[in-house]
């Protein structure tokens, strides 16, 4: 943030996305395929980063908010037979409604205690969703038929199961999202949010309301989480409990302190990292959650702060 | 006329004691007012009950006629309560430029334009002459320069009451003369509340002076009749070499 | 000239991260006296008395006690080589009893009972208060005990951080008569201090330390004959 | 798709994975007399298999024996000759027991390794996580799970489960043995997951025809790991505990149920999900003793065992006591695993139906495999008989009643295939394919 | 069952998983108290206890006893030597940095998980209890090992107790814990001491798995639940507190055991889980924390 010019950063984000663009056209189709699924989970890093990274709130009940978006889009459609967008709309609401909940009981707390506030609150929504499981399928999930994953446009529609289209939704999300973000980082609001990581007290005594600024970064980071969990459901067409589960809570931090947490571009990497370490490890060897641990720990040793994270430390430090 | 700031019977306990103890106090716009006395005497506690950092256990506070004992920090902040730490709390990792933003953007209303912000930092920064430390991490300035840019965040609050809590600790002599000018200046559009141990700024500066003892006030009036306060001499200075 | 010497600095660098805090410091604490540090805030006092604990990695420069380089050692075995540190605002285990803060500094150099007697007889105010949590002591009492910890060491050479900062005056007495009692035991003292009364009354010589180095040392009579240098480096009058 | 095929990294891919398997397939069809034609050599590739296996997380007991017995499956395979005169070769990936990491391996499968077919799931949650991938990628999709979902037709026409029974038939294939044998009156304890379900909703109607009711259900969370304060909700009149617990913590249970009774226990009927891959003599199980449970296949060698259950338990490597050959603490999950075998001769048999040539004839090949009917006994199916209903994609076979008797598990009743049926819930076939 | 008798069985189950919750929770505690260390491995090491105490007592022929109780003092001592090289190689390393050491304890879990999955194997493997003595109530059995394991874990939780509050090493790890910097001002050399507290809480956490094991079973994904509870029960409890700690394990062992009389078992997880989290939300600083830190 050293550099207040935005040309830099904003030419990156674009050509970020142009790459993705380009890369549909070249990747194989398993390459193809995997890389919608994680542009999909980085939307998911990336809402988590905004709270962590940005506002420096460690939460271990992400999963909740992933899996809102997930049941919200899902059983919409499953149930209600509704359309791709209404229920995509009702993902994101539902997100939106449960990080508000959250956010004012949680916040409440800080540190180590919200952390387990929020593990907790997941593990509660984890349960109900066994609970209801006449509704929600309980731990086997349900699939999404495929007839319902059409998005229409009067006479034309776009089948969401095919898999150009299924990328390019995957990167419409991220590219707004991966925008999005960066411009909150960038804006006056984002510049509350650091403030409110690096010293509350002092925000405060700025006339900041940081209690207020805090409810709404978790609303927004819970939405963008929901949205994810919309998004993967209605593309990938299985919602199930194993997404509300405390891996999945950890799996997003993970993502994002191996990209480097408040940086824009990291939980990408981070995602990226993550599944082609499992993916490329497991070829080769059934005992690959060795190879992955003993590569956690070498990161973590030679990138403390994340690849990004470190990256922007040691060379590039316009890097938002 | 109207007190711009006054607090009634206010105290705070911490456990068992009395860090400010039943505090009648009042000040009037527009003027400079040091409060002195000893370490541990509660004049931290003091602004801090005012600026609403913490709570009173009993008593109110009220400025500008409306009462503002309930309220939080940031909305007393929002009308017009600036405080300035003690030990320097600047965002360290911050650039001096995005420290003074955060206060400036809270006050404009436009809400919109990054040129207001602009503009707003770089005439807080001018007038604390840290204007050619726009983008150095504020972690990376001198103790001195940090002083100041706290100086610089308050100012940009546009505060109608200023609180500076020890500004001075650790001021070269030099800086310490730029300073008491700052100050001078601050005041022509705000009141300044101040907590100084370096008698010789205070003298210069204060119009009225308050000293405070064992979270009492031992003694209230203008640099003259407090120099001449025995009993002040006794608390306070102490022997003077 | 060094058996003279309890403590000799020389050429001390010291960063905080990427700020430098200590240019080239050089400093020298005589046997038995008491050496005052005097400087602004950040000016590197509070730096110079971590840096000879070994909690702050000096980048260059040395520290010698009594001959013995105290560089090279990792912070806790500073201490075992008989320098005791008074830090500022006391930092007590403040969750601990009197006792057990008193015990931890016996332990550091394997003191016994006989010392911990010695130290009590030194603050027989502490003698009460055994069983109590330190953190519920008064100002002063912290004080005490925070400097009973330190002389549970039996030290050659003690460093004293402002320890008379936020106390009432009748403490800040018994803080200064205790220091006295100690240099004509023989222990050398480094004491940080921000008034200049407090100076003025135990030390016998004064270092000016500003931006990191140390500006001039003078003896404390010169001092009383001149206060201009305190003026001059503290802009106190 | 429309994607340039210039730059094609799969193909690299494949070549690091399979390399050294490539070079010696190679060599030999160099060397082996009559190799003129590439038509010829691609008539003589082998047919791949992806075995979508559960190596780690919660299923990787069975996973391991899955494994053991496919690899004995395809090892009889490829020695008779393979599949259409071609030999077959399995690809391995695990998929965690996950299933948002099932349905990408089911894409890995599809467009890394461009596999014929994925099989060998077990964990019904992966099965329907997997099943929209493998409906998509228009990849046959053959799993060995035992749960009703496939036959529910909630899925798609792409997944089949040819090679056991599911649930729902298993509970009503036993039920008029239980209410003629153990009690009418029984208290059902399961897992509060998906498995359990099946248990909770098929159980009570298929008991009622029978007379006898379930007076009490209690699903247990699967989060816990200790069942003792559950038991007080047991009714004092129960005359059967119906018992399913799944997972690591079942041991626990019939160790605390043994505590909370101790002999006066009501009859127990469990199904041996609960103690695959667990030896039957472990210290606490004594409590089981005289109790009864369902078995797919038999663990335990039984006098009767026909020639075919012999070979196939040679061939998979379990001695008499169903554990592993050498190493008689390895037990193996019996009462499930003969489904990979099974279902293997099923995909062979359906190949050749359908002339499969390649990925191309994916739909010649589900079309084959729905027309199968029956599967006799013998060989390539030694649990016993078969019928196949191709309209819900499943398998219904008989099932083993076997009481636990000097720490052996011995048969004492076989149920009928008819005794299992029911109503189809759906028709896959009138779906596009 | 009637109500009163079904009472006092659940409380006795919460009682059980409250002695072995806190002695887990115990070593969690001490490892996030002195280093600030959030240990996500630590349930992998509990996992270890478990699967030592199968192998050792599987090993040891003669009365189950005699295995048991080779596993109660060498599976402990095996963890701890793995938490030592762990923390020597890795935590120190990365001096403590709370975010690195969560990657890293991430990455920890992984290869313990690994590492148990390929020597050990997927398999629940049972240990058998010492002795097994069937207590009968009037309205159930009752297993006396359930029994002994509370007292085991009372006992241990005394111990562990005297050697911090009444021991030369148990003030070292105090203070440590309250000001390491300060400390190493007085000798203790705190870079020892952070790998002494490691290792003791790894074995804390293999302990309470001997002393479960021969109730649950040893199994390679068991360490993930008593984590979350132990974190649970660290925080609530109110950090560094010893008292707190044990309060609030059995306060969650009780409430799971007891609420789960009155409702079906998953709505009874669903409420006690519930009124956990509403106490911290409410008391944030946990039950026995000071209210700032």
């Amino acid at each position: 943030m050293k550099d207040a010019s935005p040309a830099k950063p904003y030419a990156l984000h674009l050509g970020v996305i142009a790459l993705l663009f380009a890369l549909s056209f070249v990747l194989p189709d398993y390459h193809h395929g995997l890389l919608a699924r994680i542009m999909v989970l980085a939307v998911f890093a990336m809402g988590y980063n905004m709270l962590f990274g940005y506002v420096g709130l460690l939460s271990l009940g992400h999963a909740m908010f992933f899996s809102a978006g997930l049941y919200g889009a899902g059983l919409a459609v499953i149930h209600l037979g509704w359309s791709v967008p209404a229920a995509f709309a009702a993902g994101i609401l539902c997100g939106a409604a449960l990080s508000l909940v959250i956010g004012v009981l949680a916040l409440r707390t800080s540190g180590v205690a919200f952390m387990i506030v929020t593990m907790m609150f997941a593990q509660v929504f984890y349960l109900v969703i066994l609970y209801f499981a006449s509704w929600t399928g309980g731990d086997q999930g349900m699939v999404v038929p495929q007839p319902a994953r059409v998005l229409g446009f009067g006479a034309t529609s776009l089948d969401l199961t095919n898999p150009t289209v299924r990328y390019m939704s995957a990167l419409a999300l991220f590219s707004t999202v991966l925008l999005v973000t960066l411009a909150v980082v960038r804006s006056r609001y984002g510049r509350v949010l650091v403030a409110i990581r690096e010293n509350e007290e002092r925000t405060k005594m700025l006339g900041y309301d940081t209690f207020s600024n805090k409810l709404a970064a978790v609303v927004i980071s819970g939405t963008i989480c929901a949205a994810s969990g919309a998004a993967y459901a209605l593309l990938f067409g299985y919602v199930g409990s194993s997404f509300a589960s405390v891996q999945y809570s950890i799996l997003p931090l993970l993502w994002v302190l191996l990209g480097g947490a408040a940086t824009t571009l990291g939980p990408m990497i981070g995602t990226l990292f993550m599944y082609y370490i499992v993916d490329i490890t497991s070829g080769y060897t059934s005992a690959y959650l060795l190879i992955v641990g003993i590569a956690l720990i070498l990161l973590v040793l030679f990138f403390p702060k994340g690849i990004l994270g470190t990256i922007r430390q040691r060379w590039l430090g316009w890097l938002p | 006329m109207m007190p711009l700031l006054t607090t009634k019977g206010l105290s705070r306990n911490f456990g068992g004691l009395r860090a400010v103890a039943n505090v009648d106090f009042a000040m009037m716009p527009g003027e400079i007012r040091a409060v002195i006395g000893p370490n541990g005497a509660g004049k931290t506690t003091f602004v801090s009950l005012v600026s609403g950092r913490i709570q009173p256990s009993s008593g109110m506070v009220v400025f500008d006629g409306a009462d503002i004992t309930n309220l939080p920090a940031y909305a007393r902040v929002r009308l017009g309560v600036a405080y300035t730490f003690q030990i320097t709390s600047v965002f360290a990792n911050l650039s001096v430029y995005d420290n003074v933003a955060l206060p400036v953007q809270r006050t404009l209303t436009d809400g919109r334009s990054k040129g207001a912000v602009r503009t707003g930092v770089m005439a807080a920064l001018e007038r604390t002459g840290l204007a050619d430390r726009t983008h150095m991490l504020a972690g990376q300035l001198s103790y001195g320069h940090q002083r100041l840019l706290e100086v610089a965040m308050g100012l940009a609050l546009k505060p109608r009451l200023l609180i500076l809590d020890e500004p001075t600790q650790g001021l070269a002599d030099s800086e310490i003369d730029n300073f008491i000018e700052l100050v001078r200046d601050i005041a022509r559009s705000a009141t300044v509340l101040l907590i100084e141990h370096n008698m010789p700024v205070v003298m210069q500066l204060a119009d009225r002076i308050t000293v405070f003892n064992a979270g009492k006030i031992l003694a209230e009036g203008t640099p003259e009749q407090i120099r001449a306060n025995t009993e002040v001499q006794d608390a306070y200075l102490g022997a003077t070499p | 000239m060094t058996e003279t010497r309890a403590l000799t600095i020389s050429g001390l660098d010291c960063f905080y991260g990427d700020v430098q805090v200590l240019y080239g410091l050089d400093l020298a604490l005589n046997k038995g006296e008491v050496l005052c540090l005097f400087g602004r805030n950040g000016a590197g006092k509070t730096t110079t008395l971590k840096a000879i604990m070994g909690l702050i990695p000096s980048s260059a420069g040395s520290i010698r006690l009594d001959g013995e380089e105290l560089t090279g050692l990792p912070a806790h075995e500073v201490p075992k080589a008989g320098v005791a540190y008074v830090p500022q605002g006391r930092r007590l285990f403040a969750e601990m009893t009197v006792a057990e803060n008193i015990e931890i500094g016996l332990m550091t150099r394997n003191k016994g009972k006989a010392t911990r007697e010695n130290v009590l007889d030194l603050f027989p105010l502490l003698r009460q208060r055994l069983r109590q949590r330190s953190g519920t002591l008064s100002g002063g009492e912290q004080q005490m005990l925070a400097m009973a910890r330190a002389l549970c060491l039996e030290p050659q050479v003690l460093l004293l951080d402002e320890p008379t900062e936020g106390l009432m005056p009748s403490m800040i007495a018994k803080i200064r008569e205790t220091v006295a009692k100690l240099r004509v035991s023989g222990v050398s003292t480094i004491l940080v201090e921000q008034r200049v009364d407090a100076v003025l009354s135990v030390a016998d010589r004064v270092s000016f330390i500003e931006n990191g180095r140390n500006r001039e040392t003078v003896d404390v009579e010169q001092l009383r004959a001149d206060p201009s240098a305190v003026r001059r480096y503290v802009g106190v009058g | 798709m429309h994607k340039s095929k210039t730059f094609d990294l799969s193909k690299t891919g494949l070549t690091r994975r399979t390399a050294l398997k490539g070079l010696a397939a190679g060599a030999g069809l160099a060397v082996a007399p009559g190799f003129v034609r590439y038509s010829q050599a691609q008539s003589s590739a082998p047919i791949k298999i992806g075995f979508q296996s559960h190596r780690t997380g919660i299923g990787a007991a069975y996973g391991r024996w899955y494994e053991k017995t496919t690899a004995a499956a395809i090892k009889a395979i490829n020695d008779a000759g393979g599949i259409n005169g071609r030999p077959v070769e399995v690809i391995i990936e695990d998929d965690g027991t996950d299933p948002g990491r099932g349905a990408e391996v089911v894409g890995k499968f599809a467009t890394q390794h461009k596999t014929d077919i994925v099989f060998g799931t077990l964990f019904s949650h992966v099965v329907i996580g997997s099943a929209p991938a493998a409906g998509e990628a228009k990849m046959p999709y053959f799993v060995v799970s035992e749960g009703h979902h496939v036959a529910s037709t909630k899925l798609n026409r792409y997944v089949f489960q040819p090679g056991i029974t599911d649930v729902k038939s298993q509970i009503q294939a036993m039920a008029p043995w239980i209410a003629a044998n153990a009690g009418k009156k029984v208290t059902q304890i399961f897992p509060d997951f998906a498995f359990g379900y099946d248990h909770r909703d098929y159980l009570p109607p298929a008991l009622k025809a029978q007379g006898a009711e379930v007076i009490a259900q209690i699903a247990i969370p699967p989060t816990e790991s200790s069942f003792t304060k559950y038991f007080p909700q047991i009714p004092a009149e129960t005359e059967v505990i119906y018992h399913v617990m799944v997972g690591p913590a079942v041991l626990t249970f019939v160790k605390e149920l043994g505590e909370f009774y101790g002999s006066n226990r009501p009859q127990l009927f469990g199904f041996i999900d609960s103690l695959e891959a667990t030896d039957i003599n472990s210290p606490g199980l004594e409590f089981l003793d005289g109790s009864h449970f369902w078995e797919g296949s038999p663990r335990y060698a039984q006098p009767d065992d026909s020639a075919a259950q012999k070979a196939y338990r040679a061939a998979v490597g379990i001695d008499d006591n169903g554990a592993a050959v050498g190493d008689p603490k390895d037990v193996s999950t019996a009462a499930h695993m003969f489904g990979c075998w099974e279902t293997l001769y099923v995909v062979k048999k359906a190949m050749e139906d359908a002339g499969y040539k390649g990925p191309e004839d994916r739909a010649k090949l589900v079309e084959a495999t729905e027309a199968l009917t029956e599967f006799a006994e013998g060989h390539e199916h030694p649990q016993g008989p078969k019928t196949f209903n191709g309209k819900i994609h499943q398998c219904f076979g008989i099932q083993n009643i076997s009481k636990v008797e000097g720490g052996k598990l011995k048969v004492v009743h076989k149920t009928k295939i008819e005794d299992g049926l029911y109503e189809p819930e759906g028709d896959y076939t009138t779906q596009a394919l | 069952m009637h109500f009163g008798p079904h009472l006092l069985l659940a409380a006795l189950e919460g009682l059980v998983t409250s002695a072995v919750l806190a002695l887990m929770a115990l070593g969690l505690s001490l490892v996030f108290g002195v280093m600030r260390v959030v240990n996500v491995a630590h349930g992998e090491f509990f996992m270890l206890g478990a699967v030592l105490a199968w192998a050792i007592s599987t090993a040891i022929s003669g009365h189950p006893a005699l295995g048991f109780l080779a596993a109660l003092v060498l599976a402990p001592l095996i963890v701890g030597a793995v938490a030592l090289f762990a923390e020597r190689l890795v935590l120190r390393r990365l001096n403590y940095n709370p975010e690195a050491t969560i990657v890293a304890t991430i990455g920890m879990l992984y290869i313990i998980q690994q590492l148990a999955l390929t020597f050990y194997g997927p398999e629940a493997r049972p240990v058998e209890p010492p002795f097994s003595y069937r207590i009968l109530l009037p309205w159930f059995g009752y297993s006396g090992y359930k029994l002994s394991v509370i007292a085991a874990s009372a006992l241990l939780l005394a111990a562990t107790w005297f050697v911090l509050t009444r021991t030369k090493i148990g003030l070292i790890m105090r203070a440590t814990q309250y000001d390491s910097e300060t400390a190493q001002a007085f000798g203790i050399p705190v870079d020892r001491v952070y790998a002494g507290v490691f290792a003791l809480g790894a074995m804390l956490a293999a302990v309470a798995a001997v002393l479960i094991v021969p109730i649950s079973q040893a199994h390679y994904l068991m360490g993930q639940d008593p984590l979350l509870l132990s974190f649970i029960v660290v925080i609530i409890g109110g950090l560094g507190s010893l008292r707190g700690t044990l309060v609030a394990a059995v306060l969650i062992g009780l409430s799971d055991g007891i609420i789960s009389v009155f409702f079906s078992p998953t709505l009874a997880k669903i409420i006690a889980t519930l009124l956990v989290a509403m106490v911290l939300v409410f008391r944030p600083q946990g039950l026995f924390g000071t209210a700032s830190r």
